[in-house]
């Protein structure tokens, strides 16, 4: 059975480790937020400047000046920082993002990966991810294995333009978790009952175990 | 040092002045920090040929308050700078969408961190940097890369701007400013870059002293006029977006 | 998120383990916001062929307080790289200045926003920028400049640091910082450039949200090592110069 | 008579106008801190982050946590603010600095001037002066007119390592205020009782009313 959005999410958070400083985006990788780390230490990065936010405030109790970048009205934990935005993104392209988990219309498997503009659009969604994208010490993707109409998102190259060349490291889907490989997708775990050949019929170039 | 008030009476006299062709810097992030009002007194005022630069255009959220895309649909708007052009979901179309689609209006698209330091550099005085970001991507093609310790970087310029508006939480008479929480984003680099810093304040504005030195996150040499917002529903404040 | 301390001991903790061959920024202009106790304990703790970057190289006023000339005197210094390798008076020697002049120490003499900076770059990713100071003088011979809107600038390259001394008035647990008066200075910077982080503190160190987060000046994440300053003769504080 | 220092200090800061925010460098400029202003508004800035600062402390009220750009423990103004050094330096660059008033060894006819390096010297003293000198509205130099040994410090060329090209506003010294012009320095005003000749005789290049 496929993962749900909230295994796929936990699946993902699995992989981080103690300490990390980790940047979410908009959309599915929210939902990490909701994942619990036990003993496991992670700060959450925004890129509006917000260092160290918890969960998103219960109903009521929204603080209508504090938002992540999803512009959910979160909390702060003990130890939050608050800075502009350039220095937030000095935090970025200086490399103190462990991890930044963002959505994707498609992922290849050199490592490029495709985010910010639909096809025959004149105009794009970029934020922050280039920026992240350039310089996370890892980039992981959360993202549907194919597209309500089938067509695989897992592909030898991008057939949209691209947010960065090169740079992806893992990506979850319902159907499991893969790393990029250069030519193909390596399976790092499958959801519970997902075969390989379901996994490579849904995927547009190979996957090795 | 005699100490004259920067204190102005209302938001149209905030923004009386702008000359059509202005290049003009909103701050805010989502809901915190925008300058709603100033954005709504601007579309009185009437200045036109504007060149606006904000993370979005705005509309995608509901309720919506005065954003850029009201400016574009009041023709008061040549070109936008923005780190999104399009909404963040794919099914998003946003106010300003079909004026860009018929070619009325020009956007630059910027990356955020991009966008942010361009406006700090501005305001520093460094006309150009080299970052790692967009390299490889359709923002790269045909602009100028090298290699820097073996990395492609891209050559960036400071992004210079006629106006900020800025929505703060407390100022004193001095122009020395203060945000609360992630209403800072942007708006301490626009008041960098720009040559004209007009800032709506939350609290009632303290007398020149009353913020601790330490305290301060954009030094008042830097503003030249406030108007403190007034409460609702004369002034604007930030409301909770419906969920979609 | 579970909450780690990152309080040590003491000072000889605080620089354990710093390798031969680091680069070290020290924090401070003048007396106020230099991390003493750290470059004390950095004469005790012997690292050698170190680069030290700062503003100065110190020594030039009395009472002589823990400075990098100390370090070139105890054999630990390859490089400085500062805006001062003379003093400010022709007449002033420095305790540096003699090792410099047998070429026993490098020296890069940098201009002082230059250095600044270079620093943030180093934090912020950004490998290289463009700068109008230096142009026309020695400090520029032979370097690459360019036109940029009419106006010849110089590139000058990021200044990355393997370990900051920082001096700080208040810490959280978290590394959470603030700076009081003019002890910010280059402390910031440093804590942006470096990959080890480690300050010493003057009040007790508080726990993490005991400081507001709009009130931050570094944010902890870039900080590792936190030690507070026992009070006087124990820890060392500053004092006033005497007249010359 | 010649002017003494202090009278220096007051001449040359009868040139400011009201709204300027003005940078004193190390040595004589900090004499015109001293300087009463009446009802202009003047604002001192200091190259280490401290924006507003007033007079320097009274023997035993020094705050040893404040100091300006020379190292004395001054006293803060109500409005001031304290930044960290980029964000300071940012200022300077930035065009904010109305005037930096700066002492020098050299000040030449075509706007140049040396500050930081004497003859001979393996090392020097910048600071902030490149920067300033760069980037400043106006460079104003506070300087002795000859060297204890009676060599002209006003001249056509520098002869010292240059600390900016060509942005020297106006030179006080004992003898009068003057402003480079290429090839000269005008006279703007002379103190009492000294004549351009003498002016002349004490100038190693021309000097003009």
């Amino acid at each position: 059975m496929p993962w749900s959005r909230p295994q796929m999410a936990e699946r993902l958070a699995r992989e981080f480790q103690d300490g990390w400083i980790v940047n979410l985006g908009v959309g599915m990788p929210t939902l990490i937020a909701d994942v619990p780390f036990g003993d496991r230490e992670i700060t959450y990065h925004s890129e509006n400047g917000v260092i160290g936010y918890g969960p998103v405030a219960a109903p009521g109790q929204e603080d209508l000046q504090l938002v992540n970048a999803s512009g959910q009205n979160v909390t702060l934990l003990p130890g939050a920082a608050i800075v502009h935005h350039a220095d937030s993104f000095a935090l970025i392209r200086g490399g103190r993002m462990d991890v930044t988990v963002m959505g994707a219309y498609e992922a290849a498997a050199n490592g490029d990966f495709a985010n910010w503009k639909v096809k025959g659009a004149k105009g794009g969604g970029i934020g922050g991810a280039m920026d992240l994208a350039a310089s996370a010490k890892r980039v992981y993707l959360m993202l549907e294995h194919r597209t309500r109409d089938g067509t695989p998102r897992l592909m030898a190259r991008c057939s949209l333009p691209i947010t960065a060349r090169g740079v992806v490291t893992l990506v979850v889907t319902e159907l499991g978790l893969f790393a990029p490989t250069g030519e193909a997708f390596a399976v790092r775990d499958l959801a519970p009952g997902v075969t390989l050949d379901e996994v490579r019929a849904a995927t547009a170039c190979p996957v090795t175990e | 040092m005699a100490r004259r008030s920067k204190v102005v009476a209302d938001f149209d006299a905030a923004v009386a002045g702008i000359p059509d062709g202005s290049t003009i810097a909103i701050g805010g992030f989502a809901m915190p920090g925008v300058p709603f009002n100033l954005v709504a007194a601007l579309l009185r005022q009437g200045a036109k040929r504007l060149t606006c630069i904000a993370n979005t255009t705005g509309g995608a959220h509901k309720p919506r308050m005065p954003d850029i895309g009201m400016l574009v649909e009041n023709g008061q708007v040549a070109k936008v700078i923005c780190s999104f052009t399009a909404g963040t979901r794919a099914s998003d179309v946003l106010p300003f969408t079909p004026y860009y689609e018929r070619g009325e209006v020009e956007a630059e698209i910027v990356p955020q961190g991009t966008l942010a330091e361009r406006l700090r550099a501005a305001g520093a005085g460094i006309p150009a940097f080299y970052t790692p970001t967009a390299v490889g991507t359709e923002l790269a093609e045909g602009r100028e890369t090298r290699m820097i310790n073996g990395r492609e970087v891209l050559l960036e310029y400071a992004l210079p701007v006629d106006v900020a508006f800025i929505r703060a939480y407390q100022a004193d008479e001095a122009g020395n400013l203060r945000f609360r929480r992630s209403q800072r984003n942007f708006n301490p680099l626009m008041a960098m870059a720009a040559k004209l810093v007009i800032a709506e304040v939350e609290e009632p504005i303290l007398p020149a002293g009353a913020i601790d030195p330490d305290d301060v996150h954009t030094p008042g040499i830097l503003v030249q006029r406030l108007v403190k917002i007034p409460p609702p529903p004369e002034g604007l404040w930030p409301v909770k977006r419906e969920a979609r």
